[in-house]
């Protein structure tokens, strides 16, 4: 199992690529506290709501290492992956406070974002719902010879549904094109990681399957990106499926309405520690990216907030008539 | 009417269930609760806090993320001597416990020749009020009710929850104990300590002549508003709280239609295939030609449940929905 | 009546299966096959005898024991362009599969905005006839006639069943595909290579003006021999089959009822919160007066199945019992 | 994993355990072989009916080992685990014959054996279905501080079902007295072992579990026995659960039905070379056993067999009105 050590290895010096995901990092990180924002401000349609705080640098990581045409599936804590993913800031935004603009116009909310036109296949409300879903995408594209890969996210939590074992089973068999993102953020709801199995090591617990499998350190979003692009290149070449294992720590409570108080405070500021952001942010400084270039990225991530904010409150609200008429894709003559 | 009395305690619906709980589990030391942080963190809906403080983590169960085997291992539990309650977080993550509930805890007494039972309870709470979207709002009890060998009760009050979850812990038999996400923290008379309903008894929570509205969980309070509303206008209706859904106490609905010759059911559940269908089909069997205006449902339309409160509050039948096809029912 | 011309070709519905299967699968290369033993052994009621050889393991993939992952795992496959069929070996086991079926599958298309569909076809069978008792006999169609968002079919006759399996393959929905392992060795006319029939409408499999009796799957046999034998006392029945189960075609059933002023609904399922339930209140609600007998259903009791074909005959209606309860209700 | 060698290792001398084993071996053999006959004769109640015929020494080995208060869960392919664990002969074949004398009264058939009085909970027609309700058993057994183990016996199919993951994790994770039984008979219907599973050593996948896993010849009764007695100890003494596999082979079809063309016959040839029967036949005819010792074990257990037969011809058939009462355990008042 992975032991998180203090500090991000430098072990990538392509400052492109650092600024990039630094600027990724950064902008899912405030995207999120402006949702907190406006969820004080009761400005959420639902009262659904999982930030994923602390945990920036899995999605991040991954998604820097994907394709245009992967596709990737995720968690009710997905507003990361949808906008690492290339999700529109307004698509997330508009979706949360119930809007026609939103990503599922308005009818998903914070758990059931998707963006088809980027690959995004969808996150999903119940636990371990999706993993099916990307190895049967992934299935298809193998069938068809089309060299996509599947990144599917999901939370230490989800290891102990059996959709998980049956998905990654399966997916071995038929060594598919698809990498299972383990986001281990050490605790599902108040269940510790040490109780959802005996066997915390997801490379072990890879073997049990006949497939790749790592533990690596998921606040380094260097990494993250490293490892994933390993597992999607060996994917990518019908070397078949990866168990991803990313240590990582949700810093605010499970949803809202949660304190946390399951846990040890010292666990909790030994994490803190070691925020993603914080530690790309620390790595820039020792390339010698300066006060301003910082005080850019923020003014910009800033603005894109807001602007998208403002696209959602002028888009109108979710329309109810199309409630009834869009049950089905093959609307049929019979239905009353 | 001011009394000097003191007045009775009153309870939420969440205390009613946790006090069930407490007393069951002390007055019987088979009686243990597992599920899905239903330990420290006292359980989504906060029901079993204190559970595990009281009772130790022999009795009160924190398990991994693994519904199916939540309601498995109670049934194995169950059939060697336990008596488990379960706690699946929402009804909507009952549909991967079907095997265990459907298969198994529902068919064991009857196909192992009646060698073993099942004495277990599953707690479950569903329906709309958060905008958790469509899979955290179903209410999908007539699944249920179409399973023979199950229990299933839905009480609207905390002294029904109270008295339920205690017959539902005595029972031999499996009972899903259907909560909802809109009653927890509602109030109500506390009905002390040695408080049971029996289960597959209907009460009715408000007499009445002219017409019988059958509900059952959260909607109980909504039809007992509407009711409240028209008997400014002068119409009498008589709201019978199901409590049980299966087995169903058609007695005291078709009794009661007898009386008020109108039927009408609401439920929060989809229109189509819900269990206001069997009501009906019931009534229609053995009230030919004693009902004088056609029996009516009224329920959330066949639609996939937005994650939006105000879409779920359009579809979902409220007070004024209610009221008027209450009005319309006894006008025709 | 002797005739020159070459009789029709007849088919087994098992037959007629595999020839959609068949000719589907070479007009439309995005339709694949996966299931358990649907391989080699040619699923384990040998409806997909002969795919593999022909269509190659890319196209028919035997899966591993995962029911939850095989609709799952089809799912995903529609989502990104694949029109899966995938095989549930019994109807039993789709209570592995609920959450695939249920929150995905159905939920999808309006859950995502519009974004994704979902066209697969998730075939099953059920039913007695094999004494193979409590887990793998249920009928239990009418749980997926309350989930919006589904399409559900149930075909009687080889003809319905090819011409239904290619508009279920062709759909853009999730379609779950009924058949019943009583049929697949029963013969009828082959439709021929294009033939297809609408989902959402019933058919009228033999006119009559006393009665209307409306089933589906084998029972729509049954009620036609009751049928046959009730002609030779001067009763008409009419027997509808409704072929698909959702969305219902009551317009069919209500029109039927209007003539004849008698209602009987024939299931094989249990009777409480069965189809029957929902066809009945239909009826009540819309024909109010205007049914001259109580409408009535005849339906397996609320029974667990046991695994013994004496018993199972026992149970589940037969051409007897629907013929005297048809014989009762034009009477009354 | 394990590979099946020529001969049964004597590492066990003891001729009186030996000779048990053998007369229950054959007993299995027997009663199987008697009730394929029933079922030619058309005098089974059900259709449903798979015989373990090759396998018998799985059922002996494990149930051998087992204390009379330990509890055990079974198959669809059960009539050898009802036996070995002490099941009458007569109420299986009582059962298989639709009489109310049966182990169900009748109404469970082939697939649902079940005998409370010796801790065999049930078998089940639902591939899996049983695992949990073993695992529950082990629970309540663990927090009542009784020191029984659980036999959970299921098929290399069922490792692939959801349910056995969740399962074995709860087990692991609560360290439960129970031994997880792979009966692995190479074969899931028509899908072989290595289109079942990506990892085919059950000692592997155990590990990722963090439990205790073996991988053993099951065709050899002795070893069988050794190594249930190592799992059911290490159960008993709180190390928690095992992974036992067994590797043996079903030498008849899946079901009636099945002419199992799927199979390469060299493999069922191979196999056939190890049936567990033959392998103890030999071994006792090393430890000196006669003729007269074999022809008198066949003789007793044929006489048994009969009997039971005679008892359930004699035996009412299932009544059908206690199908409607028996429904509940409580019945209630306002049940119509
Ligand atoms: C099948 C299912 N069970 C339970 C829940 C309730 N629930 C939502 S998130 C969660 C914890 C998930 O833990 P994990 O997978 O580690 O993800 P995390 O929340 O830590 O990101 C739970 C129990 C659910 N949504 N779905
Ligand atoms: C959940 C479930 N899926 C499918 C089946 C149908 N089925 C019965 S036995 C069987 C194969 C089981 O294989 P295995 O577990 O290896 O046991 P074996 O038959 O080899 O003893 C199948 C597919 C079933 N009964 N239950
Ligand atoms: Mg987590
Ligand atoms: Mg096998």
């Amino acid at each position: 199992m992975f032991a998180p050590n203090p500090t991000m290895a430098a072990t990538e010096t392509d400052t492109e690529t650092l600024s990039r995901l630094y600027r990724e990092l950064l902008r899912i990180r405030r995207a999120e506290e402006g949702i907190l924002e406006l969820l004080l401000k009761n400005k959420l349609s639902s009262t659904m709501c999982h930030v994923s705080i602390g945990q920036e640098a899995v999605a991040v990581g991954v998604c820097d290492a994907l394709e245009p045409d992967d596709y990737i599936t995720s968690t009710h804590r997905g507003h990361g992956h949808f906008l690492a993913r290339g999700g529109a800031m307004s698509a997330l935004m508009a979706e949360l406070m119930g809007r026609e603009a939103g990503a599922c116009r308005g009818r998903g909310s914070s758990m059931h974002l998707v963006d088809a036109s980027i690959g995004h296949l969808g996150s999903n409300a119940i636990v371990g719902g999706h993993i099916p879903i990307a190895t049967g995408a992934a299935l298809w594209t193998a069938l068809r010879g089309e060299h996509r890969v599947v990144a599917s996210f999901f939370g230490d939590g989800a290891t102990s549904e059996g959709i998980f074992h049956e998905s990654v089973n399966f997916a071995a068999v038929q060594r598919l094109p698809i990498v299972f993102v383990v986001e281990n953020n050490q605790w599902a709801m108040s269940l510790p990681w040490a109780k959802s199995t005996a066997q915390q090591s997801i490379e072990v617990k890879a073997e049990g399957y006949g497939i790749a499998g790592v533990d690596v350190d998921g606040q380094d979003v260097l990494a993250v990106r490293t490892a994933a692009r390993d597992a999607i290149g060996r994917a990518r070449r019908g070397e078949g499926p990866t168990l991803l294992g990313l240590s990582t720590y949700r810093f605010l409570g499970h949803s809202r309405a949660d304190p946390s108080s399951y846990r040890d405070k010292a666990e909790e500021e030994k994490w803190r520690l070691r925020d993603p952001v914080l530690l790309a942010h620390n790595l820039l400084m020792a390339h010698d990216f300066d006060e301003e270039w910082f005080e850019q990225v923020d003014r910009d991530i800033a603005a894109e907030i807001a602007a998208a904010i403002e696209i959602a409150e002028n888009s109108p609200p979710a329309s109810i008539g199309e409630v009834f008429s869009d049950i089905y894709a093959t609307p049929l003559e019979g239905i009353r | 009417m001011i009394s000097t009395l003191t007045p009775p305690r009153t309870v939420t619906y969440r205390e009613a269930l946790r006090e069930a709980l407490f007393e069951e589990m002390e007055a019987d030391d088979r009686v243990i609760v597992m599920g899905e942080d239903v330990g420290k963190y006292g359980g989504a809906y906060a029901v079993s806090k204190g559970l595990l403080e009281r009772f130790g983590d022999r009795r009160v169960i924190d398990t991994p993320m693994s519904e199916a085997l939540i309601v498995g291992a109670a049934l194995g539990a169950a059939v060697v001597g336990g008596r488990p309650v379960a706690e699946i977080m929402y009804m909507d993550f009952v549909t991967l416990t079907m095997d265990a509930l459907v298969n198994q805890a529902a068919k064991l007494h009857f196909m192992f020749g009646g060698q073993l039972s099942a004495p277990m309870v599953v707690r479950v709470q569903q329906g709309v009020g958060r905008g958790a979207g469509a899979q955290h709002s179903q209410s999908l009890e007539a699944w249920f009710a179409h399973v023979p060998g199950l229990k299933v009760v839905a009480p609207s009050t905390p002294a029904d929850a109270k008295g339920l979850l205690k017959s539902s812990i005595r029972d031999d038999d499996p009972v899903l104990f259907i909560e909802h996400k809109g009653l927890y923290a509602r109030k109500g008379t506390d009905p002390g300590r040695e408080h049971t309903v029996p289960i597959g008894v209907a009460d009715v929570k408000r007499p009445g002549v002219d017409v019988t509205v059958v509900a059952w969980s959260n909607m109980v309070h909504t039809a007992l508003d509407a009711a409240e509303l028209l008997a400014d206008d002068g119409i009498d209706v008589e709201v019978i709280d199901l409590r049980t859904i299966a087995p169903l106490d058609m007695q005291t609905v078709l009794a009661s239609c007898r009386r008020t010759g109108r039927l009408l059911v609401a439920h929060e559940a989809c229109q189509t295939g819900g269990l206001g269908a069997e009501i009906i089909a019931q009534a229609a069997e053995h009230l030919h030609g004693l009902l004088h205006a056609p029996p009516r449902r009224i329920a959330t339309p066949d639609v996939v449940l937005p994650a939006n409160t105000t879409l779920e509050r359009a579809l979902v039948p409220d007070t004024d929905a209610i009221a008027s096809a209450i009005r319309d029912l006894v006008r025709s």
